[in-house]
């Protein structure tokens, strides 16, 4: 049985090991979505002013 | 209740403890970033909304040009 | 002692729930993403269409 | 061995056992979804390159007719 309690220590500090490694990619993540927002918030702030500026010379 | 405690085990017991209570430490963490992008997610779909309904809307206008 | 070893277990059945939970949470945020993209996708593609007419136009 | 094997645990090892079983192949899944979302985002990010090199193209021209 103590092969038993070795193995379910192996298992927990394997769980513990992915969820830091998998904590860390959601940081990634939130980086990659606040760059995806970034864009298209550029996106919209261009569009918005070339419409004007047409709106101007019409 | 000191004959029932198989002190071979109480050092493994401790570690597993310590493991898990981190581990549910850092499953929180995690959750709260999912929740920071669900938020960002959101948000920058909104903030299409506009470019997209100009588009639209061009597209509605050059088809009556054709 | 006996208390430690129901506290392991009531900490690793939580543990699991939540997991069950924020893997739920992880589909939701996929469905999103694709949302996302379709969208951005479609942008693209409206935003060519009519630059291709006003090229015709021209 | 059998003089160190703390019967009244057995149920209770056996059941911890089975719940970070299930608690890695869980996390497993997890990691697989956050792993689609990054390549959803990543395509999501190159999907609009097109459209903002327009505008960026359409912005340049039409400060120059000003």
């Amino acid at each position: 049985m103590s092969c038993t309690i070795e193995k379910i220590l192996t298992d927990a500090r394997t769980l513990l090991d992915r969820l830091r490694d998998h904590d860390s990619a959601a940081e990634s993540l939130i980086d990659q979505s606040a760059a995806l927002h970034r864009r298209v918030a550029a996106m919209r702030q261009a569009g918005a002013a070339g419409a004007e500026q047409a709106h101007d010379e019409a | 209740v000191a004959a029932n405690t198989p002190s071979m085990y109480s050092q493994e017991l401790f570690q597993l403890s310590q493991y898990l209570q981190e581990a549910l430490h850092r499953e929180q963490m995690l959750e709260q970033k999912l929740a920071t992008l669900q938020r960002l997610l959101a948000v920058t779909q909104e903030a299409s909304d506009t470019s997209w309904q100009a588009l639209i809307d061009e597209d509605r206008l050059l088809s009556r040009l054709e």
